[in-house]
């Protein structure tokens, strides 16, 4: 008895193929990864699944049945429920509303709005997402948003619930407890997909996987005990996993410096210096104060007391400013305020250099322009390497390697970065991470923010803890590990 | 009660503040208020020529103006209640330019006859145009849907057909009341029917437009329209245009004022009926006294002084049923 | 829980009778009605005669058609979308029920069959919109010419009279009850209708969601084309009706009437605190944006302003206005707390 | 290279000059301009009349002016603005000149006075957008009626005249060139160099990347602020501009000269290809459609349509026109999709 069946999917977009005859099948009970570097076509294949995309050829199977479903509302309608990677969310609407698109539950002709909270008021407080139901969905933070995504697919207590690297954007605490309520839906029979880059993860949880390679379905539901990391990588990529090069830096000239910084209710006499040539890690727990550290480098946040230093000893007044001083910011969000989705990636790499700097003269050449993006999108390794694609039609992780390629263009002397491989896969961010090291190499200040605590071990060679609002351990060399930082932001002490 | 010494306070309330033949009325309103002295005018009219709005206008000048009340409107038939309105609160209310409408207890309209003043125009034009004459004669409308300008193309029309029936007559075709749309849609027109022996308007813009059209193209045809707005008048001065037929606007500015400055500060009976105070064709004999008129609101009062010392001193000759006004 | 948790949960307002009362005012945007409010206050100080019954119902009296219009004009809005034909709309139904009663049909059935008319003008609109594949902008702007040339050339260019004043059509809906015009009282209801119908169905979840995230929208299975043909379909309903009442109060129709209506809608319903940008709108907002459009002007008339600088100062006025609005819209959001990235 | 990279690279246009120009013409968005010829070739088919070099020579000079204020709200609506005030800084640049020249000043300078005055008032616009923080739509809503009312006030509510024709201003300026009005080549010149602005400037792709996506623009250090205060200095200075050119065609100034303008501009901007969402823009199509607008009224002159029903008339061939362009440029879509863009 299969709960889902994907046979012989086909999709092409224009000259574009997504998916190339691939395979999915779900057992219920079973918690299945479906793997796949950026741009295999994984987002494709779950959106012909739950009826968003019409699939040029293959069949579907719910339970026994051929299924077409015409929309996603549909599918939800039957019990296939979908966390979208791109959040499908309305940022003006409420917390509440946006749980229910298409099936509020109503009294007569009117929406029942007790009757909303009560079925999310649980659903809520199991993804640990403690926030105003009736707050605006705009003012959360990504992972809030993300938290309130996996709730709307919660909520309609689905046959088969298909999640689109659903903790990409979530702390470790976050993630931990989603996984628990993953596994509790197991034991209920519940078929679920499950979609990451996060190998750690995928190991921990999942039953069996299904790998995508070029649009084609290369492991087909193996049962996980049969496969080894390296077999899963090989299989995405088709190599082997390149290893980073892994240089300790050596401090340069460059300096940045916070000097008794603070913010209030956010960041309390903060003191941080970093050099050029390493690269510094910020951890901390969500509202530790760490992100807004980022913000106060890059004069997004005035400080009300302290000082920020710039290489070359200027002072970011806002965060233009900052930008023309050299600054460059890296967000996780990418849909939000990294990218112009209907733009191609060419124009979205120039955003910064040749437009707001004006920095490539009063007349811009498009061939140069495109030219030198392309140049770039090459060095993030975007999938296609087509620089004339509109930036909304790559997939999720090559999207946010168009950020990167954006703010690279601008050769900025400080680099931050908040969450900056959201998405992005194995293969590439370890290219990423060697990316970073030399920017490190050629002098600049590197600070790095990162949900992915594997991510600061992997990359940083200082990790950085607040709490509460305060700088509470430097950590270094060796004792840049998973379960020290881990326990440093929580406890506050090293 | 205010001392018998306080200003009147009165209103004119207007179809719009931006076109010339509405702003002449609302001289003559002024002109009148000051001759009299002591009389509080408030003019009020939309940017626009907008019906609901300036309804809205006038039932707040009845509460702040409650000595009386002028009215000149494009759209009386919106103002029924309105005027009830004023009546209920006594506030004595004289229609100007366009008859009041049925079931109000307005009794006073002071304006031209618009029939007759297209009438004037076609006089006019057959003068140009020698007996047994044929060919085509374009009519234009600034603006379809305004009774006023209807009534004047039906006079100018059955002239026309009566006494030069060897000519076609074309039209009305819109012609666009914004300057540079009705300049387009003439140049158009002109092109369009590019034999005609005359084209004839009947607002204010037309006139200058086909002088405009004249002067670029090189052509010369019959042109004529209605309402003298200084640039109308340099076309008539210039040659482009044979006439103009003016409404005499201001005078039924100054004349319902007037009435109602007496009503209220001598308890005059308001008169009843349709006081027709007549329209005046400008051509090439006198068109150099009527841009002199026209120069500022001093010369208009000057110019107009012994016409309304005429006109209010024998109001009967000047006064005929409502029922007439056309 | 961490220390911002904490603080976000103890805004939490619960269920109470008071936070509901709060949100549903900050929604519905209260700046606007004291901007308004203030004005008719300062007009008031300084034009004692302003401040009567009488004066202040002939101005809610007569904001009525622009508020009705501007009520739909929120929704559509709400759903990045202008409809610019709703002036003509008006003016057409109005015609048309007028030249129906002037032909000798019962008044009521008139009235019924102007409204009729207005949600079917909309539903034109709609299908232009969706079969030629155009904005409603351009849509609109298109029709709005058609539907006032209908106007124009059914009543032959003249306007309609000799109607049937004693009709109770005309008494009533042109009357007074409890001490106000009924028109006021069905621009409350409708105002009340439409607020509910925004606020708690969800066709006005929909409608709102594809303001805010048309993607997003489609993603989830609502039909756009749908729902827009609906929303059309109602303003064209809400402009027959206004139509309707602008007949029972003028006692008669003038083909041009309501000319310019659409601009003013749009902006009583922009100022009233519905953005352009969609996904956000309130009804209340936009009926007392058109309140506001209305004291201003009827508030100027007191001040004996010389004729040729009328214009002016109405803008001038309007500046000020909006301004106050602004003013207290902006302290209202530094509340709400600024959030970083 | 994977399979899909050979796919999508064997459909790329590299940089040659062909592919350059395809892509010029797609952005400029040669649908209108098809529509267009096709619309003058169905009137010139009915009405062999209309196709005369003078008929068309007068269309073209007849939209210079929309379509120059079309041109600078493509700038605005790229950036998701809209600026209500173009017909009425048209009007009040036009008055002040004239008013100027009256007085004895050198009608040249008069000419450089009035397009200065247009850019001031573009900056009024944008002080009052910033600093009361409202929508530019709003902002300019008011300040629309405060010029117009400046423009009345100014000329005392009379026509200006009496202008010193003979002088170079107006027989240069108002005159032709190479067979064609010396307007029609000033607005060929502004038609080029703002899409030069638009395509090829860092402010161009500011302001298309405010439209596309505001936040993210904001966080690649682009002041939207300062990008608004520029373009709306630009559109009134365009709308100067304008503003002169009409006063050296029609060599006399009436208050009331480009009421209405406003609407007619942003539509010929959307008909022309520059959606109200922002992000995109295209100069070229705002001129078209302008141009096609005229085209529609000019045009429908030749049918002796009755006064009563031209208004239905020309919303009908609107219809028609952008249905045209609709379909035009759906399938330019079509074909776009298919190459996977
Ligand atoms: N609407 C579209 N038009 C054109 N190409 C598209 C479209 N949607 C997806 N693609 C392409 O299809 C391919 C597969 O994309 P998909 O989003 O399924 O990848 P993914 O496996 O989810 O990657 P990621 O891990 O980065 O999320 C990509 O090359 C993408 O650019
Ligand atoms: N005063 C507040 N009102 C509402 N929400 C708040 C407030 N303070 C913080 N938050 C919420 O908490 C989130 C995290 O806050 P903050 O930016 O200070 O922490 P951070 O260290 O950046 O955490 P993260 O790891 O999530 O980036 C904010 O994005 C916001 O949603
Ligand atoms: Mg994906
Ligand atoms: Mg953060």
């Amino acid at each position: 008895m299969h709960a889902f069946t994907a046979h012989g999917i086909t999709k092409t977009y224009g000259g574009v193929t997504a998916l190339a005859g691939a395979d999915l099948t779900l057992r219920p009970g079973s918690v299945h990864a479906l793997l796949g570097e950026n741009g295999a076509g994984k987002s494709t294949l779950i959106k012909v699944i739950t009826g968003a995309v019409a699939p040029d050829a293959g069949t579907l199977r719910l339970a026994d049945a051929d299924v077409a479903f015409a929309s996603t509302a549909e599918a939800a309608a039957n019990g296939v429920a979908v966390v979208s990677q791109e959040l499908n969310l309305f940022p003006d609407l409420d917390v509440l509303a946006n749980l229910y698109p298409m099936r509020e539950p109503t009294r007569g002709p009117l929406l029942d709005r007790a009757e909303m909270l009560a079925k999310a008021l649980p659903v809520l407080d199991q993804l640990g997402l403690d926030i105003d139901p009736k707050a605006k969905l705009g003012s959360l933070s990504l992972a809030q948003r993300q938290l309130v995504e996996i709730a709307k697919a919660l909520i309609v207590q689905p046959r088969v619930l298909i999640l689109d690297e659903p903790t990409s954007a979530l702390d470790k605490d976050s993630s931990s407890r989603l996984l628990d309520i993953l596994r509790v839906l197991r034991d209920r029979q519940v078929a679920v997909v499950f979609v990451s880059h996060i190998l750690e993860e995928v190991m921990n949880l999942c039953d069996e996987i299904t790998v995508l390679r070029e649009g084609r379905t290369v492991i087909d539901a193996r049962p996980r005990a049969e496969l080894t990391i390296g077999d899963i990588v090989h299989a995405m990529l088709g190599k082997d996993l390149p290893v980073p090069v892994r240089t300790t830096g050596t401090p340069g000239a460059a300096k940045l410096e916070l000097r008794g910084v603070t913010v209030k209710d956010r960041l309390a006499d903060v003191d941080l210096a970093c050099s050029g040539g390493e690269i510094v890690g910020l951890a901390g727990l969500a509202g530790s104060g760490h992100t807004t550290a980022l913000e106060v480098i890059a004069g997004i946040r005035r400080p009300v007391r302290g000082s920020v230093t710039l290489p070359g000893g200027r002072r970011p007044r806002d965060f233009r400013s900052a930008i023309a001083a050299g600054v460059a910011l890296v967000s996780g969000d990418r849909r939000r305020v990294g990218l112009m989705l209907d733009k191609p990636v060419w124009e979205n790499i120039a955003q910064v250099r040749p437009v707001a700097l004006a920095a490539a003269g009063g007349l811009l050449r498009t061939g140069a322009l495109r030219e030198s993006a392309r140049a770039l999108a090459e060095r993030v390794r975007v999938q296609p390497p087509n620089v004339d694609v509109r930036a909304g039609l790559l997939s999720g992780g090559n999207q946010q390697k168009v950020v990167l390629a954006k703010w690279l263009a601008a050769d900025p002397s400080v680099l931050l970065l908040d969450d900056p491989t959201r998405g992005v896969d194995l293969g590439a961010r370890a290219e990423i991470h060697t990316l970073l090291r030399s920017v490190a190499d050629a002098g600049k200040v590197v600070v790095l923010c990162s949900t992915d605590l594997d991510e600061l071990v992997a990359a940083c060679d200082r990790v950085v803890v607040f709490h509460k609002g305060k700088v509470c351990a430097e950590l270094t060399g060796d004792r840049i590990d998973q379960h020290t930082i881990l326990s440093t932001m929580n406890t506050g002490v090293a | 009660e205010p001392s018998a010494n306080a200003p009147l306070k009165m209103a004119f309330v207007y179809a719009t503040s931006t076109q010339n033949p509405f702003q002449e009325m609302a001289f003559g309103a002024k002109a009148a208020a000051s001759n009299a002295g002591n009389v509080d005018l408030a003019l009020s009219a939309p940017s626009q020529v907008d019906g609901p709005q300036e309804v809205q206008l006038f039932q707040s000048a009845i509460r702040n103006s409650k000595d009386g009340v002028a009215l000149e409107t494009l759209t009386p038939d919106l103002f029924v209640r309105p005027l009830n309105q004023a009546t209920d609160l006594g506030v004595p209310v004289v229609a100007v330019d366009t008859a009041p409408p049925a079931g109000t207890k307005v009794d006073l309209y002071i304006g031209n006859s618009n029939t007759e003043l297209g009438r004037m125009l076609g006089e006019e034009f057959v003068k140009q145009v020698p007996e047994g004459t044929t060919g085509e004669v374009v009519l234009g409308n600034a603006i379809p849907g305004l009774t006023l300008l209807q009534q004047r193309l039906d006079g100018m029309k059955s002239v026309i057909e009566a006494k030069r029936p060897g000519l076609r007559i074309s039209g009305p075709f819109d012609s666009g009341s914004e300057p540079t749309s009705n300049f387009n849609k003439w140049n158009d027109i002109v092109k369009a029917h590019p034999d005609a022996i005359g084209y004839l308007g009947v607002g204010a813009q037309d006139a200058v437009s086909l002088a405009l059209i004249q002067k670029n193209t090189g052509r010369k045809f019959l042109a004529g329209s209605c309402d003298p707005d200084i640039a109308a008048l340099q076309a008539v001065k210039d040659g482009y245009v044979f006439a103009l037929a003016s409404p005499e606007h201001w005078l039924k500015g100054y004349v319902a004022l007037s009435l109602l400055i007496e009503h209220k500060r001598n308890g005059k009976e308001l008169p009843k009926g349709w006081w027709n105070t007549g329209s005046l064709v400008v051509n090439a004999a006198n068109i150099d006294q009527i841009i002199a008129r026209q120069k500022d609101e001093d010369t208009r009062k000057a110019a107009f002084k012994a016409e309304t010392d005429k006109q209010l001193a024998d109001p009967s000759k000047y006064l005929k049923s409502i029922g007439d006004a056309n | 829980m961490t220390e911002v948790d904490r603080r976000v949960t103890t805004t939490r307002e619960g269920n109470s009778i008071v936070g509901f009362g709060r949100r549903v005012l900050r929604a519905e945007s209260s700046s606007v009605l004291i901007a308004t409010i203030v004005l008719v206050l300062v007009i008031g100080a300084l034009r004692p005669n302003f401040l009567t019954i009488g004066q202040l119902r002939d101005v809610l009296n007569n904001s009525v058609y622009v508020a009705l219009l501007a009520a739909g004009m929120a929704f559509l809005l709400a759903m990045r979308e202008i409809d610019l034909s709703v002036g003509a709309m008006f003016g057409l139904s109005l015609i048309t029920s007028a030249l129906l009663m002037r032909d000798g049909f019962d008044p009521w059935l008139a009235c019924a069959a102007g409204i009729v008319l207005g949600a079917i003008l909309g539903l034109a609109n709609a299908l232009v919109v969706q079969h030629i594949a155009i904005p409603a902008f351009v849509a609109t702007l298109a029709t709005m010419q058609l539907y006032r040339g209908l106007a124009v050339a059914l009543g032959d260019g003249q306007q309609v009279t000799g109607l049937p004043l004693e009709h109770s059509f005309f008494t009533v809906l042109g009357g007074d009850w409890l001490g106000l015009p009924v028109s006021v009282w069905i621009l409350i209801a409708v105002t009340a209708g439409l607020t509910v119908v925004l606020r708690f169905t969800p066709f006005g979840y929909r409608v709102r969601s594809i303001g805010s995230n048309p993607d997003a929208a489609a993603f989830s299975g609502i039909s756009i084309p749908r729902t827009r043909l609906y929303v059309l379909v109602l303003v064209g309903a809400i402009g027959g009706l206004a139509g309707v009442l602008g007949l029972a109060f003028f006692t008669s129709g003038d083909p041009n009437i309501g000319t310019g209506f659409e601009l003013q809608a749009i902006a009583a319903a922009v100022i009233g605190g519905t953005p352009l940008r969609g996904g956000v709108a309130t009804v209340v907002g936009a009926v007392f944006g058109a309140i506001l459009l209305g004291v201003v002007s009827s508030g100027l008339v007191y001040f004996s302003i010389p004729a040729n600088w009328s214009s002016f100062a109405t803008g001038l006025v309007v500046l000020l206005a909006v301004g106050v609005d602004s003013a207290l819209r902006s302290r209202q959001r530094a509340r709400e707390s600024m959030l970083g990235l």
